[in-house]
């Protein structure tokens, strides 16, 4: 039953967009309530998942040989072509993620019920999204996760070509191609992943059970690494995202900064590092360096923004910094930290572009100098960002500061001298974030009002709505962390024993 | 009969409710329902604060420590595990009841302070959420919970502050103190992380156990430099007095303090000069085994808190908006408070009368100070404007104010047997005891100092004639709320220094130490005689020039044709003006311009020049694409070539 | 006497071969417009198609209808795509006998227009199925002499008759080279027969024999456009009627690759690994040049030539991998190939009906036709290779062989010039998708047919990526 | 008279081929060129049927094949050229540039 259900996770936004096909485009009400409609079923399925596994914590999987607990364990033969199976299955990581996915769309959704242009393509756009996504965090196949992991590209071009504002061509252009970029990178080593371990297997499992050559795994995983890290917006690859967030509608930067900037920290955390951690304990600490631009210079570049979009897609380049810093830490603080980070940053930065897209809405501009005192006028969405920004800056209560903890604490045990040093600075930056959100909020909200926008009104019940039940997963978490983080070191633990049981290669030479 | 653990959830529980009952449902719709609801919990904490209190220094266990409840938060690696609890000991319970009595006391005043003001709710609710990060501070038991409501503090500050947020100037002075504090923040969070790290624990306990010896030899990397675990700990314990630095406002970090005078005056009067401000010397006094292990932070300590001690007391010498006058003393204040901490270090030795005395005065000085602050604000509300020039000849107006100030000025400048005398005393006595002979002697002058700004204050606020058409008309009166409060708070201004005298050298001491302390102390009876003098004389001085009859209030309060040195001081040493220069230069036009010029241009123009570079080379194809037949033929004849040259076969 | 049992699985060989003469003959007997050779051409090749199904699997050799005509599973699937290739390419032509379009006038003489069709065709099924070199150039010949023909098929048009012009000449010097190719195996080998070439080859080699292969090499690299002997392809495509530039892209690309396959794993099979460098050298030079040139082309018929000379280079990587895998991947990968390549045709068609075959004519599909333009996205991101669509896994496929036999990096270059390829594709999409209408642009009409064709072809690239094990099914039996 | 003569010979008339191919603007004589090289493949074949294959008749039957072939390959070529010429008035390889990028 419950393997049905987690089944029917990526299959039910299928079956809306086959459904809504013969429906014609002019009775858009009846669309959006099919998709409200089916986005909540998933929403509430999820959470049943969610708490099932909770619950079925501790007790051993079903292959007891497998290095992963996986719950709902479906392993179907799909194409014999190049035995790829169909293979997806439940830990306390990609369930909370798939978890996140589902509030996202379920929001995203609500959000987008006035878009300008075709509604029907739009939202069975959103939802093939929507697919793809829950098929990355579903799927223990390479070449499942990666299908999945490459169709966004086709959905995010045309969403925000067609749907976006101002430079839209460009910065979906540009997002898309990045990321195309960045899975060709991912595409080239999993062949390699395929033929060099010896499996003969594109299962996760089963790879993870073998030891990949070194001499391989020396060029594969930056590779792969990077390749990944492109969709979490590392540096330098990080160019994509404010230009694609800025262009986009609310929706889909809800959706691309919520959890498809995640699903590349995912990957690298799930894929790159669990099977080739050998490798990945003589890079990480070098593509540490790269962070202190993500985290130390990401909210100074902030600063000097004035599009609202821009500083929060800036601020999400900080936000998944401190992911890989997490990641790089290696430790189960500093892994557990960086999920956590993924969950919680995936609900702040919703939040974020939820709240910025009603107030564009309404304003039409999203210039914070042409604002000011728009708190008066509507004070539910004022108060929306606001709250969005003290869980960005990491404020007890809130998500963030758990997850940012975690984080310091957990980067600090990593001896190496170069994360050092990217810790420290990046527990010092949590001051320049407060300046761009404090400097931003009092811009935009508070000060005298413009005659302009005398007119405003506040949200709406719907927009209320996503509002509240973002805050609340933020609240949350943060309030009581304690279950995430035991459903979260489940899933860790084994990806953790996996790089500390890996040993350190004599040659320590890089490209090796 | 409820047991104590009750109670203490209670304490923190209470002042939650209603903020979260104000500011979800009540609102500012039904502000008068806010009201009331706020004072009444706000009321049963205290209640229950006194209960609690009385229970622990009425039971045998009193100077102990006793846990009354303590929760996992969240597990960190192994030992490591961040706990919200419930700390009682002397000091924090002490704090308990401080904080829930100013609160309540606070709440009340301002149902008449924000009568017409139409968030009120909004304001009570905010008000609560403070009083709850507040309490939840003072029984931290671990580093981690500390700092989750430190930050709690600072926000629900930074929103009081920032109340009018229709007024600019409150708007930046809200992101100031908030974005300071956080700044002061950031090396506390990196203090916690690198002392749990070494140590292994946040617990209070833990840390305030340590010794030296294990850490002497053991090294750690910090990055910049390879140091050893034990100077590490030093380092670690200054980063997180630097929290403190900023939280309590000390030189340089002060700036805020003054400007957050913007906020609604209850705010001041319990934010900023009661109870949050001196959460910094709380810490220190919290961690004091700690410190004194790590015994050369307590010098920086001790410079610190005395020169900002002085510092802030001459510049209140000229202010005229009386809210930051009383802002400069608090700052003062907090200078005295922190340097006894400080001072309690001979050598290698450490005495521990100065922590006695710096917690003692923690308490005094908040009855005393929280209602000045009433006053002024009872003051301004009735001529609506903080400027000394616009009052004067308010004594026949409000006999209730004017008798509640005179005692609570007598407290803060040391006259017997107000409160402040006797805390006060305390330091001056061992800054003495500890040898710091400098110090000892700015502190006197700074009790001088504090008398003379303080009369100059009531003098120019009370007496003299009417320099307000309002006053002169006689629209001034007493609001109910408004004075309640104030005469309330006379009371312990008046006698906690007596009745708390005995309190403290009975109980309080920063529990066992891990270095040598030093029992037999100087005995120097003739120091509060000194004091009492120097504070005698200036109130003569302060007399002389805004009361006695031949006093000239005019030229008194104009500020043209001053000396250089006075507008100097007048401009707070025109240290705003720095910190905007450093700020907007620095920081906005330097690194964050560099930073976004790096991305914008070298990242960018990578980006650009690769897909250039792409673009050329189609260009290359197309241009070889020119419909030319013989050049088509000769591909044909030259691909035959090139393969059978680079084609690798083996030819 | 003679005996005319003829053996079932070469009827659809004959019956193709006499196809084109019932066709051409069945003009005697009706007048010019009558649509009686169409009728008869849909029956004859979905007849042959069907039939083509019904071949039992062979295992191991094939079957043998005379010395040297073989007919494997490889063979039959070949068959397969090359009539669902021409099927396709009558159904898209017949527009174009009912109005003129893009420019040039109305084409005439369909029944002979499906004659060399399906001789082009049957040159595919000779070569798939020749074992001596005789009939490989033999099948090869059958299958270019036509496209030359059908190449300058509008007399009136003067692009068609220069495109001709520079496709016979280039070509028959290619075909030059290949009988220079052929001649020194021959030299080589004594013999013209594939089994004993391929012993003379295992026993020892020879620079005659390399000599051989390196102009044979170039010889088929002509009409399988690869670098540098591509350059006929884009004026050939813009200058053929349409329909002859989709029957191009296809038939003869697959005739090519099938002439290649049946070369390397056969006679050549013993010294593979000595080509492996050359047949990589090809296929990344290959790839990336068609990349290059498409990146700013405006009209789409060459801006589909350009495209189609990539994806002969994606499928050359096929060639490296093992051979069961191989074969089974060109073929997948040339089925989805064609179908994403009509489909763009066939939207391609209708744009030029009424206007010029230019991106420009492409702006606000989507505001006048949503549908067309999605099929379009479809069609464009499946030969972009853009999951869940077939192309992807039709790419993935022919990695997948390449990496099998370690071939990381030419794969690695290939799969980074996807990204070089979706950058043209999304262009495309763009025009389509994100550009305002102009309002000069004549309204679409779309037949029945069309309508029809379209959205079955939209169907199959999705279904066969979305469901790959469909096909999967098919090839599952087999065994090359 | 040997092998290596004869393939020399052949050689070269493919070279000369090769030669007039690319010296050639006139269609005309761009074919001859062409046929040139086919016949230097026939004379290979010729030539390894006559002194080296075992096969001999394979390769005489493939070279009548070959002329075949060509033969209906120029028949094909010179019709298009005629097409050509009635557009262009011309047969020079050169006045081909209508189609380009």
């Amino acid at each position: 039953m419950d393997i049905l259900l987690f089944n029917l996770i990526w299959v039910i936004p299928l079956l809306t967009v086959l459904v809504c096909i013969p429906i014609p485009a002019s009775h858009a009400k009846l669309l959006r309530g099919l998709h409200t409609a089916s986005a909540s079923a998933v929403l509430l399925m999820v959470c049943y998942l969610a708490y099932r596994v909770f619950m079925l914590s501790g007790t051993p999987a079903s292959d007891a040989a497998s290095p992963l607990v996986l719950r709902f364990l479906t392993d179907i033969p799909w194409l014999t072509m190049f035995n790829a199976h169909y293979i997806v299955g439940a830990d306390g990581l990609n369930i909370l993620l798939l978890a996140l996915t589902a509030f996202i769309v379920w929001g995203g959704v609500l959000v987008s019920y006035n878009i300008k242009g075709n509604q029907k393509v739009f939202f069975a756009l959103i939802q093939l999204l929507a697919t793809s996504v829950y098929g990355v965090y579903m799927s223990f196949d390479l070449v499942l996760f990666f299908v999945f992991y490459e169709m966004e590209a086709l959905c995010m071009y045309l969403m925000i070509a067609c749907y976006g504002s101002g430079r839209r061509d460009y910065g979906g252009k540009k997002l898309t191609l990045t990321l195309a970029f960045g899975s060709s990178m991912i595409l080239a080593t999993l062949f390699g992943l395929y033929f060099e371990s010896g499996a003969n297997s594109w299962n996760l499992i089963e790879i993870a059970k073998t030891t990949i050559p070194m001499e391989f795994q020396m060029w594969a995983f930056p590779l792969m690494f990077m390749g990944f890290a492109v969709s979490s917006s590392l540096f330098p690859f990080h160019f994509w995202s404010p230009d694609g967030h800025s262009a986009a509608p609310t929706a889909v930067s809800m959706l691309a900064a919520g959890v498809m900037m995640k699903m590349g920290a995912y990957g690298c955390l799930r894929v790159a590092m669990f099977l080739m951690p050998e490798a990945a304990k003589v890079w990480l600490p070098y593509v540490v360096a790269l962070l202190i631009f993500n985290v130390v210079l990401g909210p100074f570049i902030a600063l000097r923004h004035k599009d609202l979009k821009y500083i929060t897609a800036y601020s999400s380049i900080s936000h998944l910094g401190l992911i890989f810093l997490g990641l790089a830490a290696m430790t189960p603080v500093g892994l557990r930290g960086a999920s956590l980070q993924m969950i919680s940053h995936g609900f702040l930065t919703g939040l974020f572009f939820a709240t910025i897209g009603m107030i564009y809405e309404r304003t039409h501009t999203r210039d914070i100098t042409e604002m000011g005192g728009i708190m008066r006028k509507m004070p539910f969405l004022g108060v929306g960002f606001v709250i969005a920004g003290f869980a960005g800056l990491g404020l007890p209560g809130f998500s963030g500061f758990i997850a940012e903890s975690n984080i310091f604490i957990g980067a600090f045990q990593q001896e190496s001298t170069l994360t050092r040093i990217v810790t420290i600075l990046a527990i010092l930056s949590i001051t320049t974030t407060a300046v761009y959100i404090l400097q931003t909020a009092n811009r935009m909200l508070h000060g005298p009002l413009p005659q302009k926008y005398e007119g405003l009104t506040d949200g709406c019940f719907r927009e209320k709505l996503v509002i509240v039940v973002l805050v609340a997963c933020l609240l949350f978490i943060g309030v009581c962390p304690g279950p995430f983080a035991d459903l979260l070191d489940q899933s860790i633990a084994p990806i953790f024993a996996k790089i500390s049981a890996a040993t350190q290669p004599v040659t320590s030479g890089i490209g090796g | 009969m409820i047991n104590d653990t009750t109670l203490g959830y209670l304490i923190l529980i209470l002042p939650f409710l209603t903020f979260a009952i104000n500011g979800l449902f009540l609102g500012n719709k039904n502000a008068k329902a806010a009201a009331g609801l706020a004072v009444t919990f706000n009321g049963l904490a205290f209640a229950s604060a006194a209960m609690v209190a009385f229970h622990y220094f009425t039971s045998v266990v009193a100077p102990q420590k006793v846990v009354l409840f303590d929760h996992s938060f969240i597990p960190f690696a192994g030992e490591l595990v961040a706990r919200i609890g419930m700390l009682i000991d002397p000091l924090s319970v002490m704090m308990l009841v401080v904080v829930t009595f100013i609160s309540f006391m606070v709440n009340i005043y301002s149902i008449g302070y924000m009568r017409e003001d139409r968030a009120m709710g909004r304001f009570f609710a905010l008000l609560s959420l403070f009083s709850f990060s507040m309490l939840g501070l003072v029984v931290a038991t671990n580093l981690f919970q500390m700092f989750i409501f430190w930050e709690l503090v600072g926000v629900s500050s930074y929103l009081l502050i920032g109340f009018w947020y229709h007024k600019p100037s409150a708007v930046s002075a809200s992101k100031q103190a908030f974005i300071l504090t956080r700044f002061a923040d950031s090396f506390f969070l990196l203090g916690i992380v690198l002392v749990s790290y070494v140590v292994g624990s946040f617990d209070f306990t833990t840390i305030n156990s340590l010794t030296m010896f294990p850490f002497r030899n053991e090294t750690i990397d910090m990055g910049i430099c390879v140091m050893s675990k034990s100077s590490a700990l030093i380092l670690g314990s200054i980063l997180i007095f630097t929290g403190g630095w900023g939280k309590s406002a000390m030189f340089p970090m002060h700036i805020w303090l003054p400007n957050a005078m913007e906020g609604p005056t209850p705010v001041s009067s319990i934010i900023h000069s009661a109870t949050m401000v001196v959460a910094g010397v709380y810490l220190v006094a919290r961690l004091f085994p700690f410190f004194a292990v790590c015994g050369d932070s307590l010098t920086l300590i001790m410079w610190v808190g005395a020169f900002t001690m002085v510092f802030a007391a001459v510049i209140a010498c000229t202010q005229k908006d009386i809210k930051r006058i009383l802002a400069y003393s608090t700052l003062s204040q907090l200078g005295y408070m922190m340097f006894a901490l400080g001072a309690c270090k001979i050598g290698q030795a450490i005495i521990t009368t100065g922590w006695t005395a710096s917690t003692f005065h923690i308490f005094t000085h908040a009855f005393f100070k929280c209602s000045l602050f009433l006053i002024a604000g009872s003051l301004i509300h009735q001529v609506h404007t903080n400027d000394l020039d616009a009052m004067g000849g308010l004594r026949k107006k409000m006999p209730l104010t004017y008798a509640c100030a005179l005692i609570s000025i007598f407290a803060i400048s040391g006259i017997p047997p107000f409160s402040g005398f006797f805390s006060k005393d305390e330091i001056i006595l061992a800054a003495f005891q500890g040898q710091h002979y400098a110090v000892f002697a700015l502190a006197l002058l700074t009790s001088g100092l504090t008398t003379f700004y303080m009369f100059r204050l009531f003098f120019l606020a009370f007496h003299g004639e009417p320099r307000h058409e309002g006053v002169k008309a006689g629209h001034v009166h007493e609001d109910f709320f408004m004075t309640l409060p104030v005469v309330i708070l006379a009371i312990p201004a008046l006698l906690s220094g007596i009745l708390g005298k005995g309190l403290f050298e009975h109980f309080f001491t920063p529990g066992k130490l891990h270095v040598p302390t030093m029992l037999k102390l100087a005995h120097a009876e003739w120091i509060p005689f000194v004091a009492i003098g120097v504070a005698v004389l200036a109130l003569l001085i302060a007399w002389f020039l805004y009361a006695s009859p031949k006093a000239k209030i005019q030229r008194a309060l104009d500020d043209t044709n001053r000396c250089g040195i006075y507008k100097i001081i007048y401009h707070k040493f025109y240290f705003d003006e720095m910190y905007y220069t450093v700020v907007r230069q620095f920081i906005f036009g330097g690194v964050a311009r560099v930073s976004r010029a790096f991305n914008d241009y070298v990242i960018e123009g990578l980006l650009a020049f690769s897909i250039w570079f792409i673009h050329k080379l189609g260009d290359l194809v197309r241009t070889a694409q020119a419909g030319y037949l013989p050049f088509y033929l000769g591909t044909l004849i030259v691909g035959v070539l090139i393969w059978r040259f680079f084609g690798q076969l083996p030819l | 006497m003679f005996d005319f049992n003829i053996p079932g699985f070469i009827v659809p060989d004959i019956l193709l071969l006499i196809f084109p003469f019932i066709v051409i003959g069945s003009r005697l007997f009706c007048s010019a417009q009558s649509k009686v050779p169409w009728r008869i051409a849909n029956i004859g090749f979905i007849a042959i198609f069907v039939l083509l199904n019904l071949i039992p699997i062979a295992t191991g050799e094939g079957r043998f209808f005379i010395t040297n005509w073989r007919v494997d599973d490889f063979g039959v699937l070949m068959r397969e795509v090359l009539m669902v290739s021409a099927i396709l390419g009558i159904w898209f032509a017949k527009d174009y006998f009912e109005h003129g379009a893009d420019g040039k006038p109305q084409m005439h003489q369909i029944a002979e227009f499906i004659g060399a069709i399906a001789f082009a065709t049957f040159g595919g099924f000779t070569v798939v199925s020749a074992c001596d070199m005789l009939t490989l150039f033999l099948g090869l010949e059958i299958a270019t002499i036509p496209m030359y023909a059908l190449t300058a098929w509008n007399k009136k048009d003067q692009l068609g008759s220069e495109a001709a012009t520079k496709y016979i000449l280039m070509g028959s010097v290619a075909t030059a080279f290949e009988l220079f190719g052929f001649s020194y195996l021959y030299g080589f080998a004594g013999s013209l027969h594939f089994s004993e070439i391929q012993a003379a080859v295992a026993t020892g080699t020879s620079p005659l024999l390399w000599v051989a292969v390196l102009f044979l090499f170039c010889g088929i690299g002509f009409k399988l456009t690869l670098f540098p002997f591509y350059t006929w392809a884009p004026d050939v495509y813009e200058g053929a009627p349409t329909p002859v530039t989709a029957v191009l892209s296809v038939t003869s690309k697959a005739t090519a690759i099938a002439f290649l396959a049946v070369l390397v794993f056969g006679p050549l099979q013993p010294v593979i690994d000595k080509i492996n460098p050359l047949i990589a050298l090809l296929a990344g030079t290959t790839l990336f040049v068609g990349n290059l040139g498409a990146l700013k082309q405006s009209r789409l018929r060459r801006f589909m030539a350009y495209s189609s000379i990539a994806q002969a280079g994606y499928i050359m990587v096929a060639l490296l991998g093992p051979e069961a895998t191989a074969k089974t991947a060109i073929i997948y990968y040339l089925f989805v190939y064609a179908v994403s390549n009509y489909l763009a045709f066939f939207i391609f068609g209708i744009i030029g009906h009424h206007r010029e075959e230019t991106f420009a004519s492409l702006r606000g599909l989507s505001k006048q036709d949503v549908n067309l333009a999605i099929a379009l996205a479809i069609s464009m991101f499946s030969l972009a290779g853009i999951p869940p669509l077939a192309g992807f896994f039709g790419k993935f496929h022919l990695f997948f062989c390449g990496a099998a036999n370690g071939h990381y990096m030419l794969v690695a270059f290939a799969v980074l010039n996807n990204v070089l390829a979706l950058f043209y594709y999304i262009q495309l999409i763009k025009s389509a998708w994100v550009d305002e209408p102009d309002g000069h642009l004549t309204p679409l009409r779309l037949t029945k047919r069309q309508r029809g064709v379209i959205i079955l072809l939209s169907v199959m690239v999705v279904i066969l990526g979305f469901l790959p094990f469909l096909s999967n099914n098919v090839f599952a039996g087999f065994n090359f | 008279m040997n092998l290596l003569n004869c393939l020399v010979l052949a050689f070269l008339l493919f070279g000369i081929g090769v030669w007039g191919l690319m010296r050639r603007r006139h269609l005309i004589g761009m074919l001859i060129s062409i046929e040139l090289m086919l016949n230097a493949a026939n004379i290979n074949f010729i030539s390894f049927a006559y002194f080296t294959a075992h096969d001999a008749t394979a390769g005489a039957l493939f070279s009548i094949f070959v002329i075949a072939v060509t033969a209906c390959e120029m028949a094909i070529a010179l019709a298009i050229i005629v097409t050509m010429y009635r557009r262009h008035k011309s047969l020079d390889a050169d006045q081909l540039r209508d189609l380009h990028d």
